[in-house]
């Protein structure tokens, strides 16, 4: 079979992404260790490229296919990876002082990271289950690398070495939930899966999707597949920490709304249970675990999981709004974690890192910025208008109305109370309480940029929300023309 | 399925007689010749001394190292048969998609080399 | 006079502009302070005074919207950015921006760290509490109403006394768990008419069955916010650790918050359930006014104890709103500015003796009146007016609400009549343990009278006091009109809904 | 009765005495290939070889294999027994298996499968478990130093060997070894794929084991690597295995390189020799080259053996792949 | 007995549950989760394959060729951690692995 035309148009940005990998890995072996930071701004740099070629071969116009159907590039996948983007390159800006300090300067790291980047985007343009794993898996195996960098200190590998186990788990329920689903449909391609599971589906398409899943709950974090992630998000680097939390979450989450929406949209009824507790679980063991943490990392981890459950609420509603708000919930999600951790790598006591809460006390007197904009995130992560926050809860919720699903609206929102008093206490311990030993100064150009504009983002976010939520809208429509 | 199975059929009977005559061997040994085992005939062999610890501790993690590029490398290959069975079915395109898979392939071997990982000493 | 530049909107953000200034602000900690002092002052002064021409401008002839502003904010959800006043909220607009240069002015002395976090932090404030009563659209409503979370949590927090960071948390959590319902319900409005706007709400007429359902989830919101009976136990613990200023906030405007949204919520938009649960909330307000006049009675504490007459107070108001009766509306309306005024000016009272004592044990004072003639004095004005002697505010307002309760119901006005009388009875005998009886203790004695500054945050409020006791038609004639569109469109809307259940039944 | 004679009783006999008659004459040749290396190595050295059991030492093989059987079996205190029995008893049949798919003649084969290649390359890979079970199971440090030598080595040239298979799959365009075979008619592979050819035989020395590329074995080092605590007839099962191995690698290097049993020249006096014949002078030849290199160059050190493989070979071969198969398309000449 | 697809379904799904009860039930050793991990991957290739003969389709065959690469992959990195942390650790016991409560 000689293949007609080979399409690459569409995927020029991922390829350019995937060579410029290479090229870095290249330049920094040549080079040695000592190009951290050139080879870090780079691959910053070939991020910014890639959006921008992002933009000249998709834009916001149609749904174009590529790899023979394999690669799908439409608005939903351009939201995306315009966020992951910018999570990936705000996780290498963070991490460069990180890295230096700490000793542990591998011009590896921010090559590892564009991998994962590139996998993060597949897994968002997958168009059939090869793709969605392949994607999949290059962000994972990059990930768990990244995750034991430290490869001196026990916590570093130990969160590596979980995350790898726990993440291989994942894979092979996905990959067998995606041979079950191949077998008893006979595709992987989504848009032939669309046509052949409607109605009522046979038990072995069921089972496939359950375990497909169960895989993609346990990437997201979500309860009843979340255990890894207090560990790992307290183990690794706190650099890398901010990165999980943020591109390959909003990955995980828009593979998970492709999948279940384009090949599975017609049983929607027949999953839609499922997600519906997994998003209930996440929700209260992320308002209620939480409560107890001391370390920050722990708690963020929890937080996510917590997040995670809300962002989830828009997937459960399984219509376009849902969609639309679970785009907007991820996009505001990484901007604040984004600050959040920036904050949290700031959290030096006589140069060395400190991860306890309590080191956050009295922070309004010795770091009155800091305080303010960490205080804008807790707040905005507990929903509270006018903050960016309370806008992505807003949508999801609507979604959730939207569908009839109030017991689920109810169940959210109550948590997210219970989820606003363990917010509430860090802004308490900044604020209420003295200082005990304070942090170090000054916290670095790029860190009080990273700070600044996230900060600004979310105090700000409602005086002018319509770009995002129209590109939210757009991109969840995408998801539902084809 | 069938005519499959029975391509295999003789390469089956192969393995029962070749354990078979291994098996006929070891024991006829063993029963033929005089067995007289005492604790110095036992013990490893260390060039005369007593050994002294336990033989399977650490060993050097280039071992592990080969092994893993060896599995790397060996996959590779496993992609590389079927390419080279149909490479006059996808010709060209079947060719320049190899190429940059191997192109890859080489830039990691680069970075390998580079940082050392091939060097023994 | 129609104005063409956006006076509403430049209310609610110049205190915002204002903190933005003393955000910036740098240098010496003391002239920080101090300009942060001044500059708080200023901006609210400057607020009140533009938000005094909203008054000149109002129509007191229509019950329309009145200078009304519409910008696209998220057009893709048909939510936007909808500001407007009318009858009802116009007051209450003033209220916010009258009471908070009193407040900067009452903390001028008393807060002494991080002063300028604390005028950044009211200055917020104004502007989330006028934002609310000018919003015309649900979200947006619920974002300033939210919004004025933040920065009371962090007021009663830093500012506050020994249990402050308990009684923020409570505070925090008990309002939000309310008001997040109610984001629910405006969501399924949202989807039930396809909008968040206002006006166009009222217009549409929300199912029956529906109705129960949001108006419980408005309810849960509103009734923590005013508070009623049972979910009150939030406002004793944060009136008490609040600083002085934020007692009077909290007392005079938040407290407002929640029968200013039944009234401009539950009663237009659901009305058939607003009937129908109205026993519901006669009953609790009976409770509120009676079991906590008793409580009210018992305490210990002054902040308490005021704090307690509040929840008394406000069942006033809601059983006034839920009357359903022109007098009744009017009457909580008027009770809930007149009590915006004098709780808040018994607050400050508190907070003058608290400044010099620093306790709020009532049994440490006695025989004020000796060393503090004209405390007494102010303090009796309010006390008075806070029972409700005809010639206050307070009167008018009680003497409204039990008005419209004796029309539809007499057990009701009756039972609320006896907490009439418990108030006097409580409110007396506070002043009686603080005001007269023998100066005896040292401390006490060395207490000095009144500043200059406090008594030019007194006078003004004992004006208003006293002008809203003489003379309430100033204000009542400007609610007329709403009100009573108000209640023709609840009456309309019930009428419709029988005719619809009785041509139901018919057509069976 | 007559179905199952036909169906089933009837081809396994068929099979069976096709096994024999291959694996009788691979023991015999194993047998006489230790003697035959004693006597060319001897005889490269200007010395007699083994020359006193039989005429010529001609029964030295069986003089050896009968002192084997006669000694006792030695399970070594520290050691798992049933990996250390198990370890030779699986180098042994591996080593014979893989002759169930080479074609020693046109049709003569036992199994024609068609991916047979896959089936030898599989088969060869799996020599490497019977080495590490023999080197862990004798808990004593020489065997598993020498195991775990060995195997890092075998794995090492099996990469490139893979390439090399690739390079001669490309001009066949099948799995199958007798269509390999007969793709050489008019010219042995050996001739265009001449450096693949000499990359071939270099791996197969070493993932033989085969000096001079032994010292998993190396004597001076480890003693006699991963069979030092072995003796009686699981040593000999170990020897017959490592030398069955070698006889495999000739005969693959034949298959793949030297046209498996077809004569040089298609011409009258040669194709009257029957294909058999020519296979096994071929193999022969191959092996006699094992053995002229064990006699004359000097053993390898462990990194030059492993730069040899990963630094030579590989980018080698990995070039050549890409250079046979860029030359195939371009100028068309791939099989269809 | 013909040995038919449901056969090969059983069999890999067997396979695939012992793979995850050896993860989540080995309190020994994490090399035999790796194993598992890898248990559980080739019960999902004889899946694969499997429907790929019986539906006489090919795209099946590939996605294995695509699982093997991948876990061959997450086999290397997974010893590299294990090496890793094993250097730091001095072991890799399962129920050493504690540092951090979860």
């Amino acid at each position: 079979m000689e293949p007609t035309t080979l399409v690459l148009l569409p995927a020029i940005p991922e390829i350019f992404l995937a060579c410029a990998a290479m090229a870095l890995l290249m330049i920094g072996v040549f080079i040695g260790d000592k190009s951290l930071r050139l080879v870090s701004w780079l691959a910053v740099g070939s991020f910014v490229v890639t959006a921008v070629l992002l933009y000249a071969f998709t834009g916001w116009g149609g749904r174009e296919l590529a790899f023979d159907g394999l690669f799908v590039a439409d608005p939903f996948a351009l939201f995306a990876k315009l966020f992951i983007l910018l999570g990936s390159a705000v996780a290498i800006i963070l991490s460069m002082d990180y890295l230096e300090r700490e000793n542990t300067a591998r011009f590896e790291y921010p090559v590892l990271i564009v991998l994962a980047t590139v996998g993060m985007m597949m897994m968002v343009s997958a168009n059939s289950l090869i793709s969605l794993y392949v994607g999949l898996e290059l962000q994972s195996l990059a990930l768990y690398v990244v995750a034991a960098i430290r490869r001196d200190t026990i916590r570093s590998t130990e969160a590596g070495l979980k995350y790898f186990v726990l993440g291989a788990l994942s894979s092979g329920m996905l990959l067998y939930g995606s041979s079950m689903i191949y077998g008893f449909t006979g595709s992987i391609d989504f848009a032939v899966l669309a046509e052949r599971v409607q109605g009522e589906a046979s038990v072995g398409v069921i089972v496939g999707i359950v375990f497909l899943a169960a895989g993609l709950a346990f990437k997201v974090s979500a309860v009843p597949f979340h255990m890894w992630t207090p560990d790992v998000y307290e183990g690794a680097p706190t650099p890398v920490t901010a990165l999980f939390a943020t591109a390959p979450k909003f990955a995980a989450i828009a593979l998970f709304c492709r999948v279940m929406m384009e090949p599975f949209g017609g049983i929607a009824d027949q999953w839609q249970q499922i997600v519906v507790l997994i998003s209930i679980g996440s929700m209260i063991l992320g308002a209620l675990a939480a409560i107890n943490q001391t370390n920050i990392k722990r708690l963020m981890a929890y937080s996510s999981i917590g997040h995670m459950g809300y962002a989830l609420i828009g997937l459960a509603a399984g219509s376009e709004i849902g969609v639309r708000g679970v785009l907007i919930y991820m996009a505001i999600y990484i901007v604040m974690n984004v600050g959040t951790f920036a904050i949290i790598l700031c959290m030096r006591q006589q140069g060395r890192m400190v991860e306890n809460i309590s080191d956050l006390a009295g922070l309004s007197k010795t770091h009155p910025m800091m305080a303010v904009a960490l205080t804008i995130f807790m707040f905005s992560m507990a929903g509270i208008p006018p903050l960016a926050g309370f806008f992505s809860k807003l949508y999801v919720f609507l979604a959730a109305i939207e569908a009839q699903l109030y017991t689920l609206a109810v169940i959210g929102v109550v948590s997210s109370v219970v989820g606003a008093f363990y917010y509430l206490r860090i802004v308490k311990l900044m604020y209420f309480d003295e200082p005990v030993e304070t942090l170090d100064r000054p916290i670095g150009r790029e860190m009080g940029a990273v700070i600044a504009v996230s900060g600004l983002f979310t105090l700000l976010f409602f005086v002018w929300p319509a770009p995002i939520l129209n590109a939210a809208a757009q991109a969840a429509a995408s998801l539902f023309a084809g | 399925m069938e005519a499959l199975l029975k391509e295999y059929l003789p390469i089956l009977i192969f393995i029962g007689v070749a354990v078979g005559l291994s098996l006929a061997m070891v024991i006829g040994s063993y029963l033929v010749a005089p067995q007289r085992p005492d604790s110095e005939k036992l013990s490893a062999y260390e060039c005369g001394f007593e050994a002294f610890d336990d033989a399977r501790s650490q060993f050097d993690v280039r071992f592990y190292l080969v092994a893993i590029l060896f599995i790397i490398f060996d996959l590779e290959v496993a992609f590389l048969f079927p390419w080279a069975i149909t490479l006059g079915d996808i010709g060209m395109f079947g060719f320049w998609s190899m190429v940059v898979f191997l192109g890859i392939l080489t830039i990691g071997f680069v970075y390998e080399w580079k940082k050392g990982a091939l060097e023994w000493e | 006079m129609t104005s063409s530049w956006p006076l509403l909107s430049l209310v609610t953000f110049l205190p915002l502009v204002g903190a933005l200034f003393i955000l910036v602000t740098r240098g010496e900690p003391d002239v920080v302070a101090r300009n942060a002092r001044n500059m708080a002052l200023w901006t609210s002064l400057i607020t009140f005074f533009l938000s005094l021409m909203i008054w000149a401008q109002f129509d007191n002839s229509t019950a329309e919207f009145q200078l009304v502003e519409k910008v696209e904010w998220m057009p893709e959800f048909g939510i936007g950015y909808h500001m407007g006043v009318d009858g009802i909220s116009m007051f209450f607009v003033l209220l916010s921006t009258l009471l908070t240069p009193i407040c900067v002015l009452a903390s001028w002395e008393s807060v002494k760290h991080r002063v300028k976090e604390y005028m950044i932090a009211f200055l917020v404030l104004e502007t989330m509490m006028v934002g609310m009563f000018c919003a015309l659209d649900l979200v947006l409503f619920y974002v300033f109403f939210e919004a004025v979370l933040i920065p009371m949590f962090i007021i009663i927090g830093i500012w506050g006394g020994a249990r402050r960071v308990y009684a923020a948390f409570k505070f925090f959590l008990y309002t939000l768990l309310g008001s997040v319902l109610m984001l629910l319900a405006i969501l399924a409005m949202y989807f039930d008419a396809g909008t968040t706007d206002l006006p166009t709400l009222m217009q549409h007429g929300f199912d029956a069955g529906m109705q129960y359902w949001l108006w419980l989830a408005f309810f849960a919101s509103f009734a923590v916010k005013v508070p009623m009976w049972p979910v009150h136990t939030w406002l004793p613990d944060a009136h008490v650790e609040a600083p002085t200023a934020g007692s009077v906030i909290l007392a005079g405007v938040l407290l407002k918050m929640g029968g200013y949204g039944f009234i401009r919520f539950s009663v237009p938009l659901m009305p058939e359930a607003t009937e129908f649960f109205a026993p519901l909330v006669f009953a609790l307000s009976i409770i509120a006014i009676i079991y906590t006049s008793l409580v009210a009675l018992a305490q210990e504490d002054m902040k308490k104890l005021i704090a307690y007459s509040s929840v008394a107070h406000m069942g006033f108001v809601t059983m006034g709103i839920f009357t359903l009766t022109m007098q009744g509306m009017q009457g909580a309306i008027f009770q809930m500015l007149s009590h915006g005024i004098v709780s808040g000016a018994l607050f400050l009272c508190v907070g003058v003796v608290y400044d010099r004592l620093h306790t709020r044990e009532i049994s440490r004072y006695g025989g004020l009146v000796n060393n503090m003639p004209r405390y007494a004095l102010v303090f009796m004005v309010f006390m008075l007016a806070s029972v409700g002697l005809p010639g206050t505010s307070g009167f008018v307002g009680e003497f409204l609400s039990l008005m419209g309760a004796f029309q539809a119901n007499t057990w009701v006005a009756f039972l609320a009549s006896t907490g009439v009388v418990l108030g006097a009875a409580y409110m007396l005998y506070l002043y009686r343990r603080m005001i007269f009886g023998t100066l005896d203790k040292d401390d006490v004695k060395a207490m000095l009278d009144l500043n200059w500054r406090e008594k030019a945050i007194f006078a003004p409020l004992i004006v208003l006091v006293l002008w809203m006791g003489i003379y309430p038609a100033t204000f009542l004639d400007v609610m007329a009109v709403s009100v009573e569109n108000l209640l023709d469109n609840y009456q309309t809307a019930i009428a419709a809904g029988q005719s619809a259940a009785s041509t139901a039944i018919a057509a069976r | 009765m007559a179905d199952f004679w036909d169906g089933y009783a009837l081809p396994t006999i068929i099979i069976l005495a096709q096994i024999l008659a291959i694996m009788v004459p691979l023991l015999v040749a194993v047998a006489y290939l230790t003697l035959a290396e004693r006597k060319v190595i001897a005889g490269m050295q200007m010395r007699t070889g083994p020359a006193k059991v039989g005429p010529f030492g001609l029964l030295q093989p069986l003089a050896d294999g009968l002192k084997l059987f006669g000694k006792e079996t030695i399970l070594p205190a520290g050691a798992n027994r049933l990996v250390f029995i198990m370890a030779p008893m699986l180098t042994f049949v591996l080593a014979m298996v893989a002759w169930a798919v080479i074609p020693v003649g046109d049709g003569m084969v036992i199994a024609d499968i068609n991916v047979g290649i896959l089936y030898l390359f599989a088969i060869s890979s799996l020599g490497v478990y019977g080495i590490i079970m023999a080197g862990w199971a004798s808990n004593s440090k020489y065997p598993f130093l020498g195991a775990l030598r060995s195997a890092a080595q075998m794995v090492s040239y099996e990469v490139s060997i893979g390439f090399v298979i690739i390079t001669v799959l490309l001009c066949v365009g099948s799995l199958n070894l007798s269509d390999i075979v007969n793709a050489q008619k008019t010219v042995w592979f050996a001739i265009p794929l001449l450096p693949m050819f000499v990359v071939f035989f270099i791996s197969a020395l070493a993932e033989t084991n085969r000096a001079p590329f032994d010292l998993p074995e190396g004597e001076s080092e480890l003693v006699a690597g991963y069979f030092v605590e072995y003796s009686s007839m699981s040593f000999a099962l170990f020897f017959l295995g490592e030398y069955a191995n070698m006889i495999l690698m000739s005969a693959m290097t034949t298959i793949l390189f030297l046209g498996g049993w077809l004569p040089p020249f298609d011409i009258a006096p040669l194709n009257w020799i029957p294909g058999p014949i020519w296979f096994a002078l071929k193999i022969a030849l191959v092996l006699f080259l094992f053995l002229w290199v064990r006699a004359t160059f000097p053993r390898y050190r462990y990194d030059q053996l492993m730069r040899l493989g990963w630094k030579v070979f590989l980018p080698l071969s990995l070039v050549w792949v890409i250079l046979t198969a860029g030359v195939l398309v371009a100028f068309d000449w791939l099989p269809a | 007995m013909v040995i038919g697809l449901s056969h090969y379904l059983t069999l890999a799904a067997i396979l695939f549950t012992l793979g995850i009860f050896g993860i989540f039930l080995n309190r020994k050793n994490v090399i035999i989760i790796l194993m598992s991990v890898e248990l559980m991957l080739l019960a999902v290739n004889i899946n694969l394959v499997a429907f790929s003969a019986f539906m006489g389709d090919l795209v099946g065959q590939i996605f294995a060729m695509l699982v093997l690469t991948v876990a061959a992959a997450e086999a290397a990195i997974g010893l590299a951690i294990l090496v890793v942390y094993f250097r730091n650790r001095g072991s890799i016991a399962v129920e050493d692995i504690n540092m951090m409560k979860g």
